[in-house]
């Protein structure tokens, strides 16, 4: 198979396993096989493009003329392929994840539920190769409204608000700032292409450089920097795999990583350091990370403590790119793939506990590790990784975050990053020490612990958290070919 | 030899077909009848455009009269894109819409339906056809006559006095062209459009000219139902018969957009209309108004035909917005947006169609939940929500692209109010997806007759067509650019 | 009626010769004026003249509003088949220089067809108005 | 200043049916009064047209031997076309008017609307 075949192929295989879906939508055993199986074929279609090494990437495949002379383009390098391997990994396990949620907690229209799952991940897989903003843009937006029908999953009350927050934050930022920039980019430059070095150098002011990147930043919601954060918690109202996926993984980490891509090579790590085009943007993200944790302190409920946790992880990588050195860019990156990991456990977690327990608020969770011990002890082990601290892979990229910020000159910025650390031990730890510390009250039933189509999954990510801290060195040469 | 007459062959099939259709006895033979035409001009509209991408400009004299003298009839790659939109859009329509009309209009007048159909759409192609100004105004008449007919059969008594209204102002908009077009003709003394453009320059001074200017503006604007003269469109499109809804939002105010550009960028040319007469000052304001006005009044209605009318308002002020910008890249973007709104409104209307085949009416509340009963009619809505919302990748994203473009080059904050005001589609788009589908049904309303499958079958051509413009966008885009570089040179 | 004999016998004396002068005005169209507009319409009024003053039933005796329909679409039909004519003809639509052996003849002979067909069309289109009306039932 | 309003009295004509007209239209109640005001409107619109053709000294265009001088015919095979173009819309309002007048019965605009805010 030729590099372009692969690429195709990425974007055909969820399209053609939601068709599938569409058509056997009244058998659900077969849904659930085809479910499974496309997800396992995507993640052979993403490593198998490892094996062409490095000559690949930024080989441009243009398809045809999109809107004048700008094209549907595709294109590899690293860390477009760093992101479509995390995401296509962690989906074979959601997958299995999923069906083992959906069936324990009985929720119906199964059909649509992985149809558009399957969609969002064509929009994941399209983000991830895209060559051109116009293309990103596209599958941006279908990932967009692919999710919208998963957060709206319950169809009740709840669900439709947070549905119509998540919607609509996110077409406001996309519609009225990220397209507004695209559409500016393109008149100032006549390109749109992901060029090294970025393609703006010398097209404008440094003050409306600076506009466009905080316009442009900004616009790109699914990043989830303040005060476009709301719909990250609105859309807790999800069934837990889709927000274990699509808000720890897919659709945050596209938020991110469209950021880093857009710096790295619409902008270029050079003209931001010159024109200091980047400043609002630093400040803004050190502000979130800071400020959500402090949201995050004060959340009873486990998922919306999650997901504020999640907003000031994503302001870790927006401070990382927005900084622009190449430890930064490095550590971001890196962050992107072991916040992932991290985070994804802590949420097949939370939805462990709720299918055993339909217990959501943190209060009720005393004594819980007594009754389910693997869950919690994954819990813990995610926890730490998140918190960044050794033995666990999360500990590599705060690290070169911290670095990238000094190196910038930004002690500040480093007291922040540790200052944000602090803040993790204190909304995560907790939840752990509370499980395994006191005794459950006697009042309590006594449940089980979580099934095992839920467990594996969960162990599986605990394991990569552990795993991958040793398999770094090889991820970070990798990761050092970024520009 | 029919690659000789197409011009003629586009406009006199459905004339001739009018009258046959009317001795017919049976309706369904009546509607086979008229789909069949309307499949043809839509064979002729395909070899026009064939015949204008090889040779240019095709020109056709009636009665082999020559220009000045005898009616011309004149396609160029404006015309032709028009003309294919028109009658795609005309036979789509009636080849789904045959169990809605049987449903929805008495049976004794199922001849002159179609009759009426016919003739309106003879009167649509041949205003875009024909190079005559009064032969412009015959066929406006053609066409808006038929459509008071055609909306006056709407189930809803309240139909008739949309179609009363609508004839009121609809003749005083058509005498008021007629008026504009007697006043150039005192001048030049010829109604041949590219006569009356050469002579501009040596008349361009006179005050009857300008007069005739002015009375052409209110005139298609009238017609054009841009803001503030809009107010017939929303209760014509809300109580005429389904079928004439889709028909109507998707061609009628778009030839009347070609005419404002046939008369002011042809007839009086860009630098007269533009630059002496400044009316891109005029229709600048009135398009930002009709689109904030019309996009916020539409968040409020209570009947979804209704909020669809409104929202063509809107849509139109984006169309005469590119037009105000003066530039051929606004132009480009009028024209593009022209193009693929037709089919995205045409598409929502069908929708309703089915809707209201399905349980009789369109009102919001009943809405509710009907994706649970109608899901291939409720999946198509969304979709076609999400093209005029502008989302990629529907149709609706690529005019979406040019306009704001096009705005960008003449001033930014022009360029945040377009893009602010397409935000308020989202709210009355989502508005109604949200009651199709996280809605229970309502106690009282029976679950609906199951829509025929053809109906579904065309409502979806509609949405996928829509979709496929957003996709492959280089038929549009090539006609759009090829007609603005004609009409700017 | 009967309680109106001077009006009728005028009528007996009238709508002949509004007839017959219908048919001059639409027969000297091609060098003269008149033409199709005008005869169509006093040739109906000749029939509306008929319906005001014997009731609408006895006037469908004469002209009933189905004729009526049929001649306005026949009339219509005969206009573009002229027209067409001169397109299988082979010169352009409505080309009257090829219906006869020259054009002047061609000329005179399509714009008589022509005629005929609007004055058919017109006189039965305003008759069947006048039907509609009388017959709408409140 | 007096020949401007002399030798152009048939403008100032129709411009005069025309105000008058359009009056009616917008503000008369009554439907079908309104389609009266829409006709007069129309007919001025038609004398417009008509005294355009007009050329001084010129006779009815009719090949004759001793004229040489014709008014234009053009307008008025122009204005025969709109005037059947009129009469079909005359013809079609007033179809709406008795109909409305069946199911509304009235056809003052003002009760109309009146109904029609009471079903609503």
């Amino acid at each position: 198979m030729s590099l372009f075949t692969n690429i195709l192929a990425s974007l055909y295989v969820p399209l053609l396993g939601a068709v599938l879906i569409f058509f056997c939508r009244r058998f659900p055993h077969i849904i659930e096989i085809i479910f499974v199986a496309s997800a396992a074929v995507l993640l052979f279609i993403t490593f198998s493009i490892f094996k062409f090494g490095s000559a690949i990437y930024h080989q441009t495949f243009e398809l045809y003329p999109l809107i004048a002379d700008i094209p549907l383009a595709f294109h590899v390098e690293p860390l477009g392929l760093v992101y479509a391997a995390v995401a296509s990994s962690l989906w074979l396990v959601t997958t299995i994840y999923a069906i083992g949620y959906m069936n324990a907690n009985q929720e119906k229209k199964l059909a649509r539920f992985y149809m558009c799952f399957c969609i969002a991940m064509m929009g994941v897989m399209g983000i991830a190769f895209a060559a051109n903003l116009l293309t990103l843009f596209i599958f941006y937006e279908i990932l967009t409204i692919s999710t919208y029908p998963l957060v709206a999953h319950k169809e009740n009350t709840e669900a439709k608000n947070g549905a119509r927050t998540y919607l609509g934050l996110l077409l406001t930022t996309s519609i009225g700032f990220f397209l507004v920039s695209i559409l500016w980019t393109w008149q100032v430059s006549h390109s749109l292409d992901f060029t090294i070095g970025g393609i703006l150098a010398g097209k404008l002011s440094d003050g409306l450089m600076l506009v466009l990147f905080t316009l442009m930043i900004v616009g790109i919601g699914k990043a989830g920097l303040m005060p476009f954060h709301r719909w990250l918690p609105a859309a807790m109202v999800a069934p837990t795999p889709v927000s274990a996926l699509l808000h720890a993984v897919a659709v945050v980490k596209a938020g991110v990583f469209c950021v880093l891509k857009i710096t790295i090579y619409i902008f270029g790590i050079d003209l931001l350091q010159s024109t200091s085009a980047n400043v609002a943007i630093v400040y803004l993200a050190a502000l979130t990370m800071l400020l959500a944790s402090l949201v995050a302190l004060q959340q009873d409920n486990l998922k919306a403590r999650l997901a504020y946790s999640t907003i000031s992880q994503l302001a870790y990588i927006v401070l990382g790119a927005a900084l622009a050195t190449s430890a930064s860019i490095i550590g971001a990156s890196m962050h992107l793939a072991t916040h992932a990991v991290g985070k994804i456990t802590l949420f097949f977690c939370a939805g462990a506990i709720y299918t055993v327990t339909k217990k959501t608020s943190i209060k009720d969770m005393r004594g819980i590790g007594y009754q389910m011990p693997f869950t919690m002890f994954a819990y813990t082990i995610a926890a730490i990784s998140i918190i960044g601290l050794p033995p666990m892979v999360g500990s590599w990229s705060k690290w070169f975050l911290i670095d990238g910020a000094l190196s910038s000159g930004q002690i500040v910025l480093a007291v922040a990053f540790l200052i944000s650390t602090l803040l993790n031990i204190m909304y995560l730890m907790p939840i752990a020490i509370n499980a395994f510390i006191n005794r459950p009250a006697s009042t309590e039933p006594q449940y089980q612990e979580a099934p095992k189509s839920l467990l594996i999954p969960l162990s599986m990510t605990a394991l990569l958290c552990l795993l991958l801290f040793f398999l770094m060195p090889y991820f970070y040469e990798f990761l050092q070919r970024i520009p | 030899m029919i690659l000789m007459h197409t011009p003629a062959l586009q406009v006199i099939i459905p004339l001739i077909a009018a009258p046959l259709c009317c001795l017919l006895p049976k309706s369904r033979l009546a509607w086979l009848f008229t789909t069949l035409v309307s499949f043809s001009t839509f064979a002729i509209s395909v070899l026009l455009v064939w015949q204008v991408h090889a040779v240019g400009v095709i020109d056709y004299e009636m009665g082999n009269w020559p220009a000045p003298l005898g009616i011309k009839y004149h396609i160029d790659s404006l015309s032709a894109f028009i003309l294919i939109l028109i009658s795609a859009i005309a036979s789509i329509t009636l080849l789904g819409a045959r169990s809605i009309i049987e449903q929805e209009i008495l049976h004794s007048k199922h001849a002159l339906f179609y009759t009426a159909f016919l003739l309106c759409l003879t009167g649509l192609l041949g205003i875009v056809a024909t190079n005559d100004a009064f032969n412009v105004f015959v066929f406006l008449e053609i066409s808006s006559l038929s459509t008071y007919a055609l909306i006056a059969m709407g189930r809803n008594r309240k139909a008739l006095m949309a179609a009363y209204e609508y004839l009121i102002m609809g003749t005083i908009g058509a005498t008021f062209i007629l008026i504009g077009i007697g006043l150039l003709y005192m001048q030049t003394g010829t109604l041949n459009m590219f006569d009356l453009h050469d002579r501009m320059p040596i008349i361009g001074g006179f005050n009857s000219v300008h007069a005739g200017f002015a009375f052409f503006t209110v005139g298609i604007f009238l017609k054009l139902a841009l803001f503030p003269l809009h107010q017939w469109l929303p209760n014509a499109y809300t109580f005429a018969p389904s079928a004439v809804s889709v028909f109507l939002a998707a061609t009628s105010t778009k030839v009347a957009l070609y005419l404002l550009y046939r008369v002011f960028y042809t007839i009086f040319g860009f630098e007269f209309s533009f630059s002496t007469l400044h009316l891109g000052a005029v229709l600048l304001p009135l398009s930002i108004v009709a689109i904030i006005l019309s996009s916020l009044i539409a968040i409020f209605q209570s009947d979804i035909k209704r909020l669809l009318a409104y929202s063509s308002l809107a849509q139109i002020g984006y169309m005469t917005l590119g037009v105000s910008l003066q530039t051929q890249s606004g132009l480009i973007a009028s024209m593009i947006n022209l193009f693929n709104h037709a089919f995205i409104k045409g598409a929502l209307f069908m929708c309703l169609a089915c809707i209201a085949y399905s349980i009789k009416t369109t009102r919001f509340n009943h809405m509710a939940g009907i994706a649970k009963t109608q899901p291939w009619v409720a999946a198509a809505f969304v979709v076609g929500g999400i093209a005029l919302i502008g989302l990629p990748p529907t149709a609706g994203f690529i005019s979406k692209w040019y306009i704001v473009l096009a705005v960008l080059e003449t001033s930014w904050w022009l360029a945040i109010v377009v893009v602010l005001t397409s935000l308020l589609a989202v709210i009355y788009v989502w508005r109604v997806v949200e009651q199709m589908y996280l809605r229970e049904p309502l106690d009282n309303i029976q679950y609906g007759t199951p829509v025929p499958m053809m109906l579904i079958i065309c409502t979806w051509t509609m949405i996928l067509l829509s979709v496929y413009f957003g996709i492959d966008n280089r038929f549009p885009v090539r006609m759009a650019t090829m007609a603005a570089e004609m009409l700017i040179p | 009626m009967k309680k109106n004999p001077i009006l009728r016998e005028t009528s007996h004396l009238l709508i002949p010769a509004i007839l017959l002068f219908a048919l001059y005005v639409q027969f000297h169209g091609d060098y003269g004026p008149g033409g199709g507009f005008q005869a169509g319409v006093i040739f109906a009024s000749a029939i509306i003249l008929y319906a005001l003053l014997h009731g609408v039933k006895r006037a469908e005796q004469v002209v009933s509003l189905n004729l009526a329909k049929t001649c306005a679409a026949c009339g219509l039909l005969l206009y573009a088949g002229v027209g067409v004519f001169g397109i299988l003809w082979g010169g352009n639509y409505l080309d009257f220089n090829v219906l006869a052996h020259d054009p002047i003849h061609g000329q005179h002979w399509g714009i008589l067809l022509i005629e005929l067909g609007v004055g058919l069309t017109v006189a039965s289109v305003v008759l069947a108005i006048f039907y509609a009306f009388t017959k709408f039932k409140k | 200043m007096m020949s401007l309003i002399t030798d152009l009295y048939a403008y100032w004509i129709s411009v005069l049916l025309m105000m008058v007209g359009l009056y009616i239209v917008i503000d008369h109640n009554n439907l079908f009064k309104k389609l009266i005001g829409l006709n007069i409107f129309q007919t001025s619109v038609f004398i417009l047209f008509i005294s355009m053709g007009k050329v001084d000294q010129g006779t009815a265009p009719i090949l004759k031997e001793g004229f040489e001088t014709f008014s234009n015919p053009l307008p008025h095979v122009l204005i025969l076309t709109a005037i059947v173009v009129s009469i079909a819309t005359t013809a079609v309002g007033l179809a709406l008017v008795v109909s409305i007048n069946k199911y509304y019965k009235t056809i003052n605009e003002s009760e109309i609307q009146a109904i029609e805010r009471e079903e609503a």
